[in-house]
């Protein structure tokens, strides 16, 4: 019972993790239809700066209770760097989807160099801002608290996100161009101001999600290159654009992976391909999708 | 027209041959690969120039030429390079066709996700698998006997910028022409129509995913005989072959030349081995500048540098 | 070319100036104006950067020492560095090395697969090529018996068979059940499986509970974690490295995975010593430092001084990649001047290299030296962890050395054979 | 006159909306029969339908005696019946050679050659040209479709549907988009085109009324699904009923006269 309660517990924190840099691939997605390589990057880019937050707010004497929301405020600020990749990307909007899939290439090769200068090849960790949090223990079960924190903002972030889109009026604008661009457009939505607003939300997805998940790990330059492997699994099998099956997908990758650890250890990407391909047969658009073809 | 193309080709074969009397080993070590490549792209360009289906998993059929040729030299004992490039191909075709038929029922974003994810599903297998692909370390590439000349007396370098280097010119020129032939065939004509209008063709009597998986079988074929080369020149076949970023790379080298030109990712193929070999020389931030590069094509010059010695030549005629 | 190779003289502190200066005339006869070249080639980026950035610190210490007495043999070192990445483009940076830029050396290389590629190229090409941390072996096999031109370091199971050979010393009959947690490759197999083969040899009973094999580079182990501690077993034996263990070790302190007695043995902990934080890395673990241990009461002049250095320059503690670039450098010093004296005159590539087999020399963690086979003999350390010390991570309380010949399979022995029948004290 | 095209009681039904109901049609050799009705009505979806592109979820489709209920665009192109779409469909950037060297090819059985030159192909060649110059096309042999007028790519999209050597082609609205000055010379030159190419009936899905007066052999109307009117064009616009229900809601001279 203590070690399943461990296995899931592990495989949610991993999907917590994953479905916030998912969200953001799939936000980008849903409006400008764009598929972003870089969003691993973003991530990488949250997770190093994170660390030298913190070792800021350590130095300036900021209480250790204060970390978590330090975390996520140097990832908030990082969204700043969204308006200027939207700029760029703006010049291949309406061209073939090869160009637009190349720009973020490129972004991923220039920005694995930009971490490199700022912050050298070791691979960077914060000493142990996680324990700080303590355990939390439930009768044999114990776990660290930080991972459940974790969970708990990946959650209240998915809230917000489904209020953000449900209840605000910029959301149901959002909503309505990623349904329909053309209309949109024609009803006099601001294209400029929205796409630069859903890339700047998309990335800061992305960099929370790093900064979050950096205590528990490390910063390293392969990171980008690892993590998109994985977010893509997650919304080609909760489908592309949907932000239900970038929740339901990281569920499944997080615990299909767990699962596959835990019984049969040698199984552990090699599942969530499978998974993929399996989906892919039976449900081409994915499991929330729109059909495509 | 015909006649330019021509004597371009022409004189392109003659300087590739000639090379080796003109510059160094070093270089002609890296002519080697940046031939592979372009076998390999020739093959790509079927795919994602003709056909309009961007794949960013094509490092998988790159790989299994290259373990390909790994197995067959130092598991089976195989010199025979002919031998090689035909069983390797083979293979690839093989792995394609499964492939294929799940991918090219979609097309755009979709296509390039899906052989993407299989791409990885290969990659995974190559690392998990350790007893049957030595995991990380991967297998030795043995090298090969060409028309069953072993050219014992050849040191490796010798054999590679001398016999090997001949060979697989003349490889990129029968390949070069073969495909040239494809892209003009009844064949090709189709691909282009349904790249241009899926819906328009299969009324015209296209048989659209028919032809796509053909023409995902022959550009795997290709990048089989490219990772081949590659796997000798190294002298180890390697995960990282399988790897996404290495499937980005050949993206890179089609859209560098101009995928809209039949010869535009042979001009990518070189120029990007050149470049990556120059700029890791010069500065560790290597990567950055490539990516530079890579954004300044792709933002303004879309055509590639193909595109770009098309217009510097129409401005001068018009002069 | 120019320019960078200005840099790199910027980059060991203006040494060249010092070293015209400097009384190397006192081989005047052999002395030549041009430099000697030597090739580099380490990883700067990815999981292993950390490794490489490390390994060319001892590769420049080793540099400006030599070029400020004299350089080897009257004639100054100079070095190109070039970067490590996959075995296709690393082995294209060998080329140039030799090719282009003429060097008369080659050193570096961490990757196994790397340098198992790179190993039969150079020795087809002729080219001197001394590994840092590079083995040729596929697995444990030995792919090159004779190399002419090649020089490998220390097998890699060294530091898994001494740091098996402490468990059993320190814990025989406090464990039955163990697991292993080790890195997806073939380092992480050989380790594991040496674990279980000596504990075979020793009679130690036991029952394998869980093998884990993440990726190397993975971030997130909390799975795996879970997967251990379901298994409940008394030992855990892991050769995870680089950022993957701190990852591991404070997951594993979050999740309780410490709480219990659960005994850890850790052969190449040393890689990332200083990321192991005392808070959340226990008392009483073995830890592998190979053939460097930065905080040795014993330690030599020479190693007390680059501590030193290191500590001022770098405010960081270097780890055993230190060590095996500066041993490199100094075989390959030791040899060329080896045959220079011998012949009395500028000794060619064969002459060197006949001289390097068998050469002894003092490295930074202690002597060693070049087998005949062209296999590294050095001196290595581990033992138990402890937090009396004034660093914020863990050192060791006792250490024991090793010199490698008691763990280290002997020429064209084959490994398993040898563990079966070799000797070995505990 | 025998029979080449029909529909036996097709239905249609998209979950609870009916798409079409009931429907009959039997289509003969030289007629020209024009299928109309108001927006909605299920032009599109019985198009759809005739062209083996949907399946109907009830009745039959028949083509020649054989049924073709879904069996897609490629078979029905193999099948020889051709269709020109209501927006323009072409391969913008191909030349006008090629895009109607696709069909001759395809209608020859030559798509799977792999290693001979289209372009050396004299029987392709004569083909294209002669298809070409019944559509006036001939001058823009090498013109890149995206850059000829709209009324040449209408040509041009239904020259590569005739290159096909149907038996029958679905002509959905061919004139669309084009000036009423241009639209009689199309539908000329394609009834022309028609004749000369031995196309054996051609169905037409238009929304000018003076079009489908003057072309049509017969008026097949469609409300809501059903059909609600089937016959000539002198006794389908003198049913002041009919012209009410369907001419009446459509837009062209005649509508706006009665």
């Amino acid at each position: 019972m203590t070690a399943l309660f461990d296995i899931v517990f592990g495989g949610v924190f991993h999907a917590a993790v994953l479905f916030l840099v998912a969200a953001g691939l799939q936000l980008v997605f849903g409006v400008q239809k764009i598929v972003n390589l870089a969003c691993g990057s973003f991530y990488a880019l949250g997770a190093y700066f994170g660390i030298s937050a913190v070792n800021w707010a350590i130095a300036a004497g900021v209480p250790p209770v204060l970390f978590l929301p330090v975390l996520i405020l140097s990832g908030i600020v990082l969204g700043a760097i969204g308006p200027f990749i939207e700029a760029l990307l703006r010049t291949v909007y309406d061209r073939d989807e090869a160009f637009q899939l190349l720009l973020t290439f490129a972004l991923v090769l220039m920005f694995q160099d930009v971490l490199r200068y700022f912050w050298g090849a070791n691979p960077q960790q914060l000493g142990d801002i996680a324990s700080l949090y303590g355990s939390i223990q439930l009768g044999a079960v114990k776990g660290p608290a930080y991972n459940l924190l974790v969970i708990l903002a990946s959650i209240v972030i998915a809230l917000g996100i489904g209020a953000f889109l449900q209840k605000t009026n910029f959301g149901r604008i959002l909503r309505a161009t990623a349904e329909n661009r053309e209309m949109a457009l024609a009803l006099g939505v601001n294209a400029r101001v929205m796409y630069a607003s859903v890339f700047t939300l998309g990335t800061i997805l992305g960099t929370v999600g790093g900064a979050l998940v950096v205590p528990t790990a490390a910063a390293s330059l392969d990171m980008p290159v690892e993590l998109v492997v994985e977010s893509f699994a997650v919304v080609v099998i909760g489908g592309l654009g949907s932000m239900r099956g970038a929740l339901v997908g990281a569920l499944i990758v997080g615990l299909m992976r767990a699962a596959a650890i835990s019984w049969y250890a040698e199984l552990e990407m090699l599942a969530i391909y499978l998974v993929v391909i399996i989906v892919l047969v039976f449900r081409p658009a994915g499991l929330f999708g729109k059909a495509v073809e | 027209m015909k006649t330019a193309v021509g004597v371009f080709v022409l004189a392109a074969l003659a300087t590739l041959f000639a090379l080796p009397s003109v510059l160094s080993a070093y270089y002609i070590t890296l002519v080697l690969p940046a031939v592979a490549y372009a076998i390999a792209l020739l093959g790509f360009n079927l795919l994602f120039g003709y056909t309009g289906l961007l794949s960013f998993g094509h490092a998988l059929y790159v790989a299994v030429g290259a373990y390909g040729a790994a197995v067959l030299s130092s598991k089976l004992g195989i010199k025979s390079f002919e031998l090689v490039l035909l069983l390797s191909g083979a293979a690839a075709v093989a792995a394609a066709i499964p492939v294929a038929l799940l991918s090219v029922r979609y097309e755009k974003i979709f296509f390039g996700i899906l052989t993407l994810a299989f791409g990885m599903l290969f990659h995974s297998f190559l690392f998990k698998f350790y007893d049957i692909t030595g995991g990380d370390t991967g297998i030795r590439v043995l090298r090969p006997s060409l028309f069953g000349n072993e050219f014992k007396d050849l040191d490796k370098t010798a054999f590679l910028v001398g016999p090997f280097y001949y060979y697989c010119v003349g490889l990129l020129a029968i390949l070069g022409f073969v495909m040239w032939r494809i892209v003009h065939s009844p064949f090709g004509l189709h691909l282009v129509a349904s790249r241009e209008n899926r819906r328009k063709s299969e009324y015209l009597g296209v048989r659209v995913r028919f032809f796509r998986l053909i023409a995902f079988s022959i550009s795997a074929f290709y990048c089989a005989v490219g990772g081949a080369i590659l796997a000798i020149n190294t002298g180890q076949a390697d995960p990282e072959l399988a790897y996404w970023t290495h499937s980005g790379e050949l993206v890179f080298m089609a859209v560098l030349g101009g995928f809209a030109n039949f010869f535009g990712p042979l001009v990518g193929a070189f120029t990007f081995i050149f470049l990556k070999s120059e700029l890791m020389g010069l500065t560790q931030f290597w990567r950055f500048w490539l990516g530079l590069t890579l954004i300044v094509i792709v933002v303004l010059f879309p055509r590639g540098l193909v595109g770009v010695g098309q217009d510097l030549w129409t401005r001068l005629h018009k002069r | 070319m120019n320019s960078k190779r200005r840099k790199l003289l910027q980059a060991l502190g203006g040494t060249g100036v010092v070293a015209a200066a400097s009384p190397y005339l006192s081989f005047p006869a052999f002395a030549q104006n041009t430099p000697i070249k030597v090739g580099i080639i380490a990883p700067k980026a990815g999981i292993a950067g950390t490794i490489g950035e490390c390994g060319l610190r001892g590769t420049m210490f080793a540099v400006e020492r030599i070029n400020a007495t004299g350089g080897i043999a009257g004639r100054k070192v100079e070095l190109i560095v070039e970067e490590e990445t996959n075995p296709k483009d690393s082995i294209e940076r060998l080329r140039k090395l030799v090719l282009q830029d003429k060097v008369d050396c080659v050193q570096g290389i961490v990757s196994s697969g790397v340098s198992l590629a790179m190993g039969a190229v150079a020795e087809e090409m002729k080219a001197l090529l001394i590994f840092w941390d590079g083995t040729t072996q596929d697995g444990v096999k030995e792919t090159m018996a004779n190399p002419r031109y090649v020089f490998r370091s220390t097998d890699n199971e060294c530091e898994a068979v001494m740091a098996s050979l402490l468990a059993i010393k320190y814990w025989k009959g406090k464990f039955k059940t163990i697991a292993g947690i080790n890195p997806d490759y073939s380092y992480g197999r050989n380790n594991f499986a040496a674990f279980q083969a000596l504990l075979k040899k020793f009679g130690v009973e036991h029952k394998v509970v869980a093998d884990q094999w993440p990726k190397v580079g993975t971030t997130d182990l909390n799975s795996h974690v879970a997967a251990l501690k379901a298994a409940k077993p008394d030992l855990i034996f892991s050769s995870l490295l680089f950022a993957d263990l701190p990852i591991f070790m404070r997951t594993a302190h979050g999740a309780g995975l410490m709480d219990g007695g659960t005994k850890f043995v850790f052969p190449a902990a040393g890689f990332q010593h200083t990321a192991l934080k005392k808070s959340f890395t226990p008392e009483g673990m073995i830890f592998g430092h190979n053939t460097l241990y930065f905080d040795h009461k014993d330690a030599s002049p020479l190693q007390k001084d680059f501590v030193k250095m290191y500590v001022d320059k770098y405010k960081d503690y270097p780890h055993w990649e230190a060590d095996r670039a500066y041993f490199a450098m100094q075989v390959f010093k030791a040899g060329v001047e080896a045959a220079q004296k011998a012949k009395n005159a500028w000794p060619g590539k064969e002459d060197i290299i006949s001289a390097m087999e068998g050469v002894k020399v003092q490295s930074l963690g202690g002597p060693g030296h070049m087998r005949k086979d062209h296999i590294a003999e050095q001196t290595f350390y581990q033992g138990l962890t402890t937090h009396k010390n004034s660093y914020d991570f863990p050192t060791l309380g006792t250490v024991d050395t090793m010199y490698s010949d008691q763990i280290q399979k002997p020429p064209g022995a084959d490994f398993w054979k040898w563990i079966e029948t070799a000797q070995i004290k505990l | 006159m025998s029979t080449i095209l029909e529909t036996v009681g097709v239905g249609k039904m998209y979950g609870d909306f009916v798409a079409l109901d009931d429907v009959s049609l039997a289509i003969a050799e030289g007629e020209l029969v024009s299928i109309v009705g108001p927006n909605g009505a299920g032009k599109t979806t019985l198009v759809n339908v005739l062209t083996g592109l949907l399946k109907p979820t009830a009745g039959l489709v028949r083509f020649r005696g054989q049924d073709i209920a879904g069996i897609g665009p490629v078979m029905l192109a193999r099948r020889g019946m051709a269709r020109a779409f209501q927006l323009v469909h072409i391969f913008p950037a191909m030349t006008v050679r090629q895009t109607i060297a696709v069909a001759v090819v395809s209608q020859e059985g030559k798509g799977l050659r792999f290693f001979s030159a289209v372009d050396d192909d004299r029987g392709v060649r004569d083909r294209v040209r002669e298809v070409a110059s019944i559509f006036g096309l001939e001058r823009k042999l090498e013109t890149e479709a995206r850059y000829l007028s709209q009324g040449e790519k209408k040509l041009l999209d239904i020259a590569s549907a005739f290159a096909l050597q149907p038996e029958v082609i679905l002509l959905d609205e061919p004139t669309s988009g084009v000036s009423s000055a241009d639209k009689h010379g199309i539908m000329r030159n394609v009834v022309d085109a028609a004749k000369k190419a031995g196309v054996k009936a051609i169905i037409l899905v238009e929304h000018d009324m003076d079009l489908v007066a003057e072309y049509s052999t017969r008026i097949v109307a469609l409300t809501a699904g059903k059909v609600l009117a089937d016959r000539p064009p002198a006794a389908f616009f003198s049913d002041p009923e009919i012209v009410a229900a369907i001419v009446g809601k459509m837009v062209g001279r005649l509508a706006k006269e009665a």
